[in-house]
């Protein structure tokens, strides 16, 4: 199965239903005319009111960028942080308030250049949130260089000269961290996108959704219709339970961007390991804050 | 001939256990209701390399490590050399040693002959493997034998060994117990202990032995921190090692992060969120902090950060005690930052000033660091049960927000706090941000509202200013001469005022809880009637002294008295100074 | 009415090329050989959004960017609003514009009548699409029709024009002069400009025009820097992308890095491997290497850190100007950190203090940070080319060790500075590292010599002192009246002094160049026989006046003028304060 | 093919031979009795000597850490430098001379966690150098903490009720990062160990090798000999030049730990780009810095 529809786990609220614009805020994107950046907007809003939950339930916490505007964009509480810190500041939220629905959200550089030591260990924790990166292969906020995913010879503000350093694969990183929901989509294709974001929104543990958001503005308007002519989708029977079926379709060398979920896992997220943790350093009875002292007591 | 005040060091090799020696006294003393402080130093080695410990105890309270020891006990000379820097006899002091490895040192033991020590030998080795069968005991020998000596609380040390090793067996109890009265023994057949200084106080109620770690810690429990977010680094980590156990009794979660960046936005984000929330950290983690601690000032988030301050600069000397994170803790983030800087001046203190933390922070929307240092953080001492009654704690003030109301989370109306929605809060959707905002928090870029909410943030300075007015004021009213100092060097301070009162000289002395805001009137009024103020501190840039005086238009007063850190204040030093500053004219 | 000196401000939406319109017009100016300085601005928008151009020339030299307009164009009247605050009309100012946006506002425009604007309407759209069959001259236009207003150099335009267009096509430089020519046309048949303020000038040599950016750029290039890494950051990314496009031409790396930490420390490698290294960032950069410094610090390891300050905290406004960052540049790096401050105070000065810093950092093994501003960084500015011959660089000191010599890296002997080897030299093998070490290198925790090593690191300062003692005066000997800025607040600083002294004050200005470690004597040299000092800053939180008052025990002389950023300093607020002080008493 | 010894482009110098001996410098080592820190040191001097290359051509770089004090032991140029940051380090000085053999070094607290943003653009870039990450599954040098590849249910100082988070493999890690030479080597086979630091040295571009580097003392005697009975060896024909063949290798679930030279690849350095970037910028002749000038006429 390409996409994972089911919700596990939904809370059905009681309120009437919310639609997708009432996740929307009063501010006016600062986004160029094409920005891919809007259709994950767009997703974003559905895929909340397709899980139904309230929008102060909700929040979204970003870094810094273009795509990183999109907490302001939403009407929900909405943190947009500081460049590259989205995921441990969206960890703590979550921590914080497990009830919460908490997503974070971002760029290419915010996530695996500055942000890039964050990531592996948001994977290995299993924090369950949605972390959703637009990646439109370049640094469009500061206007035109080099991202981690900039293909090798690509002539940009920062390379003049074309540059020489290979891309980052999210896709594989995001499996060789442990990632336990590991999903691609494309701005260009709303309906599928939401599917791949409320598929991480439903999905208990960390999900990672990478969004391919072309830039008209720093990688010319071709972009978007480039992408269109090489994305595919993943195969009906694509194992999405294996890592390495997973690495095996993040890894093709036909130039092909496959989208879908590559890989989905349940295991104890974060949230459950504290509750576990808990339940031990209670197994002697709840102390008191007075009695801790006692432990000072010679 | 009696003592009130008994200082003794104890230095020896990874095997000789000369730190849990020291611990183990400690909580004797502590156990018969005496003061005590004991300090600690390693070698370079990670394990079994030599270390030494220093104990002083008292029946009245303890105020600083002891500059020189009554007594000294070495296992190992070759291992004395290290720490020679940092060991001071008295004239006359005891040193007692186990002969065995005087060999290494054939034209005598490589200490001050000037000061007549007197050496006894106490063959430790011999009588452990006599009294329990094992050398390994001889520092329970030696525990023994120096109570004998000097009067030490033998009670509490058996009550300690009972303690220490009831998990093992009732049998290795019982050996090192016999250990112990193995040493008595022998100085009761070998020695005439009149004529050694000998601790003369009165059994009282048993204290508490905690560093100050454990007391930060503590502190942030009690005040009500539910989520703790750490990078380990020496000499903070036992700070998140604790909470890591004490926290998920409480409700609480404690996480270990990737790094220190994760840690501070971790807990912005927690906090953001609604739980109190403090990190740890020491210098090097106190700059990769700095751009997130901006980020909580601006998006005016509370959160707590402790920086148990060591050598620096860079990672300069780990394990030792230096005062120069100072000038990083209130300047340190790019940009006009609001914030708070408060300082630890002992272990008890620690408790208390991080509860002061998590005060003004969640009262004020504030990020406050709190600095401490490896003197305070790592030592140990014997303070009475803490009177939680007395301790104040504030739950951060929230908007109550109708439907179809809009809330403002930055609205600026009575000072520079606004009511703060956590997410989870009905009809009080906002977004918090680094950027600029307005009082909605959209982002701006306009002028005239970048200088409206810096002016907001500012001005909680000074309401903080008014809100809290304790500081620590020593001395006579009359005093000519005062001292200002800061954070751990207040031991030394007060003591050396002590010292210099008892000899008939008016010295007073200030060591402020609030670094910044600057109690500005409180040091005025300390200021004033004074001829010459002493700043005080271990720094080799002297940067209390800088800040200190781009505050205060005093300076012909001022005197500095400054030096590099990786040894701890001595009173004397202390003491020396205020003997200067009182000869010394008006006019520098 | 003739003018010496003419400032003109250009409005509109992305189309209407407002930015280009500056650009073109400095152009302009520089090739006729004028003086010339443009300031633009831009909405939150990333593209497209509406902008804001400020332009000011004279045949002297330009020291601020114009409080207040001759002239203002406006392509888009609602577009003209969000720079409303940023534009100031001279009174009678004349204000051009294209009637068909003032629909939007129908009860008059949005400007001050109180100043009695000069209103003129010129079809710049129809004009163009005459002229040249398309609507988008009509900036060209407009650039005709102001020409023929102001005696603006029309043929340095031509010249601009053909440069910029000259890729494209012949036919476009033609239809583009044409729409000039048709924009002058109708001015002359439409329009008296006698009564109009009118540039008199006359024509020499060729300017530059650079931004601040570009200058550091160059700056660092000619001083050897041969190894640059750097992440992008508004507003200084153009440094690294000017380098990344001019080091491979001279034998140099650039490589854009990861983050902040990656660029600092590949620049420490680089430069214990031998190259003369630099990053640049913002504050939140900054923030970020702050760690780093201080191993630059204590590893004696030179590298330059240029930081183009923006407003902070946090994110703050990244595309304004502040002057924030100063201490966190001094102080933000934990521990004693023995560094150097300089800042930039105009475009020409970026080449020089980029030269400079890389002098001080190579000479004396110090990381030295670079404050440079937004309003400097991102502004163009005409400039005589630069005489390289006067600019001195430095080649480290490296030792000459035979084989069997042993090599001590941190030898202590004349000054604070070792020579230092690096990698590849013979029989020079050495440990650096961020541990406390010895003379030979080895790790150490020793009180002794942390306190030497400290000494050694911090004797530099005193030698920079001593071995650089420029600054920047202005004004009559006998002044009585001072003011002290820094960094870009000189242009404003030095031109209300020139106004001040046309009104017959004495006042002298003072900027140094070097921040840290301050020019003790010179300052105390200005500040001894002034009556008042007035302090300028635009730093919400009045940073550079603390700074100088924990150097400095003149408070009392002193007077303080500093608000937030996001708003250039204008000269009439600093004549303002000047007069302020002026009139004010000797007390505070 | 098991390991790669076959030297690729090593100059040979003409200096009289030198012994691992040469490479050890006068200074102690602070570590443990039975630390796994030893046998690499030791094999880094063996390799060095191999290599045959002299000691001051050589640069070794760490971080901070027990294992991070190696430049300490080494007679070569040595930068102790701070935490996590030895990779940017070492590619600076690798830029600045790239005649040096470079060799960064650490641990695994280093490398994975505050270091973890850096390995991933070290191997995009392809660095030509070694890196050594000494992994002991713990902080070693702060006495016991949780490090990034402690196993999930550890008990240790900061995770006294047993660790929840998962491990990170070193190993996928290096391959999702695009790690041109990728190997495993164990403290307890010193010989295999030099093997494939060798390997590393002689390889042209980034080379890491993961040696499992047991802490007797903040993990128990026992894990010596616990590895001992762990680890096993690739296969002779394992295929080392495809990225899908070295996940599978590294992706085993029997608790074995595989060591071997996982993957291999021959492609341009971070130096040849940066040379081919120099002569597509003098294509139009070397200019003057005064003739820089000439850019800002107008
Ligand atoms: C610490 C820090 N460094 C650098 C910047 C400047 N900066 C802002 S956004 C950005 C990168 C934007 O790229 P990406 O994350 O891909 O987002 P996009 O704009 O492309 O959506 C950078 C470098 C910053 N704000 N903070
Ligand atoms: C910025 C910073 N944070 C924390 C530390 C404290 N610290 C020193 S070494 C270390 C981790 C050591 O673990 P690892 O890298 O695995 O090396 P090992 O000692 O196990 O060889 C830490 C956290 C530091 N020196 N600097
Ligand atoms: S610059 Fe690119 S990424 Fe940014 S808003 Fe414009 S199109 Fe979108
Ligand atoms: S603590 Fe562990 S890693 Fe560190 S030296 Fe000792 S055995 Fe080695
Ligand atoms: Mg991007
Ligand atoms: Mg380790």
């Amino acid at each position: 199965m390409a996409t994972t529809a089911e919700a596990t786990e939904i809370t059905v609220t009681e309120e009437p239903k919310l639609k997708p614009v009432d996740y929307k805020s009063d501010l006016k994107p600062i986004w160029c005319p094409g920005c891919g950046d809007y259709a994950t907007l767009s997703a974003i809003h559905q895929s909340l009111a397709r899980l139904g939950v309230p929008t102060h339930m909700v929040a979204v916490i970003s870094g810094i960028g273009c795509s990183s505007r999109i907490p302001g964009y939403c009407a929900t509480y909405g943190f947009n942080t500081i460049h590259g810190r989205a995921l441990p500041i969206a960890t703590g939220v979550k921590m914080a308030n497990p009830e919460l629905t908490v997503i974070a959200a971002g760029g290419d550089g915010d996530g695996l250049s500055i942000g890039g030591g964050h990531f592996p260990h948001a994977g290995r924790r299993n924090v369950d949130m949605t972390y959703i990166m637009m990646d439109n292969n370049i640094y469009g906020l500061t206007k035109g260089q080099v991202s981690p995913t900039t293909p090798a010879g690509d002539t940009t503000k920062s390379s003049p000269y074309g540059l020489g350093d290979r891309p980052l694969d999210a896709i594989q990183l995001a499996l060789a961290y442990n990632v336990s929901y590991v999903a691609r989509g494309f701005s260009g294709n709303i309906k599928h996108l939401v599917e791949m974001i409320y598929g991480g929104l439903s999905h208990k543990g960390f999900s990672f959704i990478h969004v391919a958001s072309p830039c008209p503005t720093y990688r010319g308007i071709d972009r978007f219709k480039e992408y269109k002519e090489r994305v595919v989708y993943l195969d009906d029977d694509h194992d999405a339970t294996n890592p390495l079926t997973a690495y095996q379709a993040a890894l093709r060398d036909d130039g092909k961007v496959p989208l879908g979920v590559f890989f989905k896992q349940e295991r104890p997220t974060l949230t459950d390991n504290c509750e576990a943790i808990s339940r031990k350093a209670l197994a002697n009875g709840q102390p008191t804050i007075e009695g801790i002292m006692d432990q000072f007591i010679p | 001939m009696d003592v009130r005040d008994f200082t003794v060091a104890v230095v020896g090799s990874g095997g000789d256990g000369a730190v849990t020696c020291g611990e183990m006294l400690t909580h004797a003393a502590a156990g018969e209701g005496l003061y005590c402080f004991m300090s600690k130093s390693f070698g370079p080695q990670i394990r079994g390399g030599e270390s030494f410990s220093q104990i002083r105890m008292s029946e009245d309270m303890v105020l600083s490590q002891g500059d020189r020891v009554d007594a000294l006990v070495v296992f190992s000379w070759p291992d004395f050399l290290r720490f020679k820097d940092e060991i001071e006899l008295k004239p006359g002091a005891i040193v007692i040693h186990d002969e065995t490895k005087n060999k290494d040192f054939p034209d005598g033991l490589p200490i001050n002959e000037f000061l007549e020590p007197r050496i006894i030998h106490v063959p430790f080795t011999d009588l452990a493997e006599e009294a329990a069968g094992n050398s390994l005991a001889k520092n329970m020998v030696m525990l023994g034998a120096i109570s004998e000596f000097f009067n030490l609380p033998v009670e509490g040390l058996k009550q300690s060994i009972a303690k220490k090793y009831k998990k093992k067996s009732a049998k290795i109890v019982e050996s090192n117990c016999a250990a112990v009265e193995a040493g008595r023994k022998y100085v009761r057949d070998n020695h005439e202990v009149e004529s050694m200084p000998r601790l003369s106080y009165e059994k009282s109620d048993t204290k508490m032995v905690m560093n100050g770690n454990e007391a930060v810690a503590y502190g942030a429990l009690y005040a009500g921190c539910r989520f703790f977010a750490g990078y380990p680094i020496t000499p903070s980590s036992e700070i998140m090692e604790w909470l890591s156990r004490e926290l998920p009794r409480f409700g609480g979660v404690e996480v270990q992060t990737e790094d220190e960046m994760a840690a501070i936005n971790m807990v912005i984000g927690a906090s953001f969120a609604g739980a109190k929330a403090m990190t740890c950290t020491s210098g090097p983690g106190l700059s990769l902090m700095q751009e997130a601690i901006g980020l909580a000032a601006i998006a005016e988030i509370p959160c707590v950060i402790i920086d148990v301050q060591r050598v620096g600069p860079s990672t300069g000397i780990p394990t030792k005690s230096e005062q120069s994170d100072l000038l990083a803790a209130l300047h340190g983030s790019h940009g006009d930052v609001s914030k708070v800087v408060l300082a630890a001046a002992d272990v008890e203190d620690c408790f208390d000033v991080t509860c002061l933390a998590f005060y003004i922070s969640e009262k004020y929307q504030v990020p406050v660091i709190v600095l401490s240092d490896q003197f305070i953080g790592q030592r140990m001492e014997a303070v009475p049960r803490i009177d939680l009654s007395k301790r104040k704690s504030f739950e951060r003030i929230k908007p109550s927000i109708q439907e179809g109301e809009k809330y403002e989370r930055f609205k600026i109306d009575n000072g520079g706090v606004s009511p703060m929605a956590v997410p989870g809060m009905e009809h009080c959707e906002y977004l918090a941000s680094g950027i600029e905002h307005t009082e909605s928090g959209s982002p701006t870029s306009a002028h005239s509202i970048h200088e409206m909410m810096n002016k907001k943030r500012f001005h909680k300075l000074d309401d903080i200013r008014e809100d809290l007015t304790f500081v620590r004021r020593y001395g006579p009213e009359d005093a000519e001469v005062g001292v200002i100092g800061w954070g751990s060097s207040k031991g030394a301070i007060k003591e050396a005022i002590l010292r210099a009162e008892k000899l008939g000289m008016k010295v007073a002395g200030l060591v402020p809880q609030i670094i910044h805001p600057i109690p500005y009137d409180k040091i005025d009024e300390f200021m004033k009637p004074l001829r010459r103020i002493l700043v005080v501190e271990v720094s080799y840039a002297g940067q209390f002294y800088n800040y200190l005086k781009s505050y205060y238009p005093v300076p012909d007063k001022l005197m500095l008295y400054k030096r590099s850190g990786s040894k701890s204040l001595t009173v004397e030093e202390v003491f020396q100074q205020i003997c200067h500053a009182m000869q010394s004219e008006y006019v520098l």
